[in-house]
């Protein structure tokens, strides 16, 4: 059905057309259908309170905790609000969920996550209240948990650990804006072809101008990762209370 | 960059009770979503500029390039909406044909955009509403009202807090780099970052050390409870915001008929 | 003389091995400004962390009104109500966006009632001048502003001992002296005020007594006016005369100047005593 | 005189619509040691972000050695180079690892090639006084000596002019004596040093010209003996006398001190004018 020559030179309109921000941003506010929002924000919320629930407890055994999780909440909204250099020459926001899902643990990040993207809402009007369920779900959840599950698949298959956070963090990058495009399918399908021909519209924009921003994010990310583990390790190790004991980056700095 | 911060605090309908602002953007904001008549999108975002504009005084061109903030993803979002691939007929408006494939813009595909583009800009402008005229604080106060877990509102106020702090840390670093020549090329400016989000960093943890020595020396025992200004409610304001929603729905239903 | 806060043979190592304070003693007089002067590094507000308890010693005692601190959880909760401390970096202080809820938090802690709270609050806002920030974010505020805003927190919880560390660093003169005169009206309703500074000039005008602190040690202590005027001591903590002393000193010495009842101690009294 | 720096009616906003500079002109004349000063929050800072080219102004100009600066990169190049800016706190300043890492950071930015950064980092290491710290981690130093690694940092990219955001806020009388002598000396070699102060004292005793800055306003200029002796001045800026000066004048007044060839700076040039 789909012609790849055609589609390349959608993407190339595209490219003239985009100011190359113009898609490194979550749904915004009201451009999902009603039922759309109200489902992702349902799927979203049982990770979320269960993320909430993980952290309480141990915010309540260790009230200490509760300061560290603040201010790497405002950590990860100021990495994320800043614009870095993309390897295109432009510049752009990370998501953060690569380096957050890699320090925090996936429960913790999806709570960060979500408070990141309310305030973001709020402070940046990046996002939405209304698209607010599904940002969550495509970054705080999908994200992260892909960014995580690279981190960990590759640590296991005993690639470095600068590749396997490199892969983490443009993963991770990558995995929101390809669930952001399903989203955006599944509200929008196309008249010929349904939700998939419409998801492939909306990747190959994606793909323009996501591709160098996750490149330009696993770059950053490897960088500030190599920077902790050389000189903030015990911060490092304090942070594992939050990922069940296990030890991060443990080959790095032993 | 918190280009709104700079405004709401001044915002002249900041002193009654923040849970009135918030109900009516967000129930205007449902409504825009559900119903889907441009006119009545039109009406709802007459009615929060007039609002913000008369009622908040809050200057004309700031809404102005607010509304800008999403016009990227708005206008490209809407556009791929909009137009259509196939190799068949359908029901273009105008098309053009590429390697025998039809691209264009159909009439149901031209609906679903333009009804995309006016709700979307309506419930915006309800969301200006309420980011315009309430403090983060008070939004974090109405969450607390709504029963949100009082975990969530604590980070929430924590998290609020120390923003602005490392913004300006950061801020101070990048100018410093700046200073000495540190971003001057994509390598470097990599670098560079990387090595101002590793301080920061350094600096977050740092931070929580102190600041859990100050919080305890007030007493610090898990919780951060707070007393928050007493917000009186305005009749006044209840009663317009009821009526104004009141109209949204009438002028909806007559246009449905 | 009544102690209000005294410390016994105080002993504290950093975890990295650094003695912050060695055999530490001395006694705080209840109701006076105190002083401790030292430079950057000698241990002033790793002292101050043990005077509410959140340093624990790691050997020798610490008194509160002639009671041993034992760092029970009722005791605990006592002495931090009872000895307030506004730290030197308002922003690891200020944990709240709003002004009123940060100053709400240390009253909320001790479990007072709601009006109670309100009325305290309003006491000390008009008290430390930040009543008109009360509509503002605390990120909004400057530097000073943020300072005052610090110590309204402490001082809403009523305490009997203010500790500040460096209340006035990096302040201009203006704040500077907004600052001084806050606490000497504390002093005056009866607090106990405690200060670390840099500024000799400052420390000889304002305080009652002072501690001479280096590497963890009390190295000499004092009524400003003799304490100043030991040239040993003064050496050996790195320290300069105040300006006021010195002048007079001088004068005296060239028979410019006359003795008065008092040492003077700030410009317009040593003007005074010129001849 | 020739003048380094200047700048043309400058005028800049905060996004918040703050207006940090106001019409600002003004003249730093080559190879003099300039103080700028005035309260928290008058414009020092976002002013000396301009004179390196980081704030570029909204409308008016600024001018290096008498060309107007266009901005294009090569020219930022150069002036980042010529002109180095310490900032207040070292904290922010101070973000490699080690110090000798830190210090190569800037010249290692302008791509010199590697032996001449490592004899110009040996070079200033000397200079600071921080050879020995040379492989310690910037976070072990003391406030000190971060100060004197920034302006090792900084000085390590051989700039003309040396700008010094408050450099002894927060440092005690050693360290603050320490530095103003390293200031002396790169001023001796030919260095434009401009510095902000709020010690009236360092200031009037250190400076050869003297700007006051209020509301990002030049309210006054002059130097430091005459400046200092304008009362309509001091008050506008809410400014103190520096003591040497007042009580030089208070002596003079009352005939007890005599006319020197200089007014003093220093107390022992006071002292040295006592009758």
């Amino acid at each position: 059905m789909f012609n790849k020559k055609l589609y390349s030179i959608w993407a190339l309109l595209i490219l003239f057309l985009v100011p190359e921000s113009a898609f490194a941003m979550h749904i915004m506010e009201g451009f999902l259908p009603y039922k759309w929002a109200a489902f992702w924000a349902l799927i979203s919320l049982p990770v979320v309170v269960y993320g909430v629930v993980s952290i309480s407890k141990k915010m309540k055994e260790n009230p200490e905790l509760k300061l560290l999780l603040g201010v790497a909440g405002a950590f990860a909204f100021v990495l994320s609000a800043l614009k870095i250099p993309s390897v295109t020459g432009s510049s752009s926001h990370p998501t953060g969920v690569g380096l957050g899902a890699i320090l925090f643990g996936p429960a913790a990040m999806s709570v960060l996550g979500m408070i990141v993207l309310l305030f973001q809402a709020i402070l940046l009007a990046h996002g939405g209240i209304t698209t607010l369920g599904a940002n969550v779900f495509s970054m705080a959840i999908v994200g992260t948990f892909v960014a995580y599950g690279t981190y960990k698949f590759a640590k296991k298959a005993g690639i470095s650990n600068g590749i396997a956070v490199f892969l983490a963090a443009a993963f991770g990058n990558l995995m929101t804006y390809v669930t952001t495009s399903f989203q955006l399918a599944l509200a929008f399908p196309a008249e010929v072809g349904g939700v998939m021909a419409s998801a492939v519209k909306f990747l190959t924009i994606f793909a323009v101008t996501q591709i160098p921003l996750a490149i330009s994010e696993g770059l950053l990310t490897v960088v500030i990762f190599n920077f902790l583990s050389k000189y903030s390790s015990q911060e490092l190790i304090t942070l594992n209370i939050f990922k069940k004991g296990e030890v991060l980056g443990d080959d790095n700095h032993a | 960059m918190l280009y709104i911060e700079q405004f709401v605090y001044s915002n002249k309908l900041r002193h009654t009770h923040p849970l009135e602002r918030v109900i009516f953007a967000l129930v205007t904001m449902i409504m825009a979503l559900i119903i889907k008549d441009w006119q009545v999108h039109l009406l709802i975002i007459f009615s929060m500029v007039i609002l913000l504009v008369y009622k908040a005084k809050i200057k004309a061109s700031v809404i102005l390039k607010l509304m800008l903030i999403p016009l990227g993803f708005l206008i490209i979002g809407v556009l791929t909406i909009a137009f259509q691939i196939s190799s068949a007929d359908l029901n273009y408006l105008f098309y053009f044909n590429i390697f025998n494939l039809n691209i264009g813009i159909t009439v149901s595909s031209l609906q679903t955009a333009f009804n995309t583009l006016t709700v979307s800009l309506s419930a915006v402008s309800c969301l200006y509403f309420m980011t315009l005229t309430t403090p983060m604080v008070e939004i974090i106060y109405v969450l607390q009202k709504l029963k949100v877990p009082d975990s969530i509102i604590e980070l929430m106020t924590l998290i609020y807090r120390f923003i602005f702090v490392f913004i300006n840390t950061a801020f101070n670093i990048y100018y410093a780099q700046q200073a000495r020549y540190g971003h001057s090329t994509f390598k470097k400016s990599l670098n560079s970052f990387a090595i101002l989000f590793g301080n920061l960093w350094g600096k977050a943890f740092f931070k929580s050390k102190n600041l859990l020595q100050s919080l305890e020396s007030r007493g610090f025992e898990g919780n951060i409870k707070v007393l928050n200004p007493e917000y009186s409610f305005s009749k006044n304001n209840i009663i317009s915001f009821v009526l104004l929603d009141l109209l949204i729905f009438f002028t909806a239903l007559f246009l449905s008929r | 003389m009544n102690y209000i806060l005294k410390t016994e043979k105080l002993n504290f190592s950093y975890m990295d091995g650094t003695k912050a304070l060695k055999e530490l003693s001395m006694k705080i007089p209840e109701g006076k400004k105190i002083a401790v002067i030292g430079n950057n590094g000698s241990g002033k507000t790793t002292l101050f962390l043990h005077f509410n308890g959140i340093h624990r010693p790691q050997s020798g005692n610490i008194f509160y009104r002639d009671k041993k601190m034992s760092y029970s959880s009722g005791e605990i909760k006592n002495i931090r109500k009872n000895v307030g401390i506004v730290f030197q970096d308002p922003d690891n202080q200020l944990f709240s966006g709003s002004v009123y809820q940060d100053i709400s938090y240390g009253p909320v802690n001790l479990g007072w009632d709601e009006k109670e709270i309100r009325k305290k609050i309003e006491e000390v806002m008009n008290q430390t001048g930040t009543f008109d920030l009360k509509d503002k974010p605390t990120h909004f505020l400057s530097y000073g502003q943020k300072k005052r805003v610090a110590i309204a927190g402490v001082l809403a919880m009523n305490p009997e001992v203010m500790i500040l560390d460096e209340p006035t660093a990096g302040l201009d003169p203006v704040f500077t002296s907004q600052i001084m005169e806050l606490l000497n009206d504390l002093n005056k309703k009866g607090t106990t005020v405690i200060i670390s500074s840099h500024n000799m000039d400052e420390v000889f005008s304002w305080a009652d007594y002072v501690f001479v602190l280096s590497q963890g040690e009390i190295i000499s202590e004092g009524k400003p006016e003799e304490l100043f005027r030991d040239a040993e001591v003064l050496k050996k903590a790195n320290l300069k005369k105040p300006w006021v002393l010195d002048m007079y000193d001088y004068l005296l010495n060239k028979g410019l100047a006359t003795v008065g009842d008092n040492i003077p101690r700030t410009r317009e009294e040593l003007l005074n005593l010129i001849k």
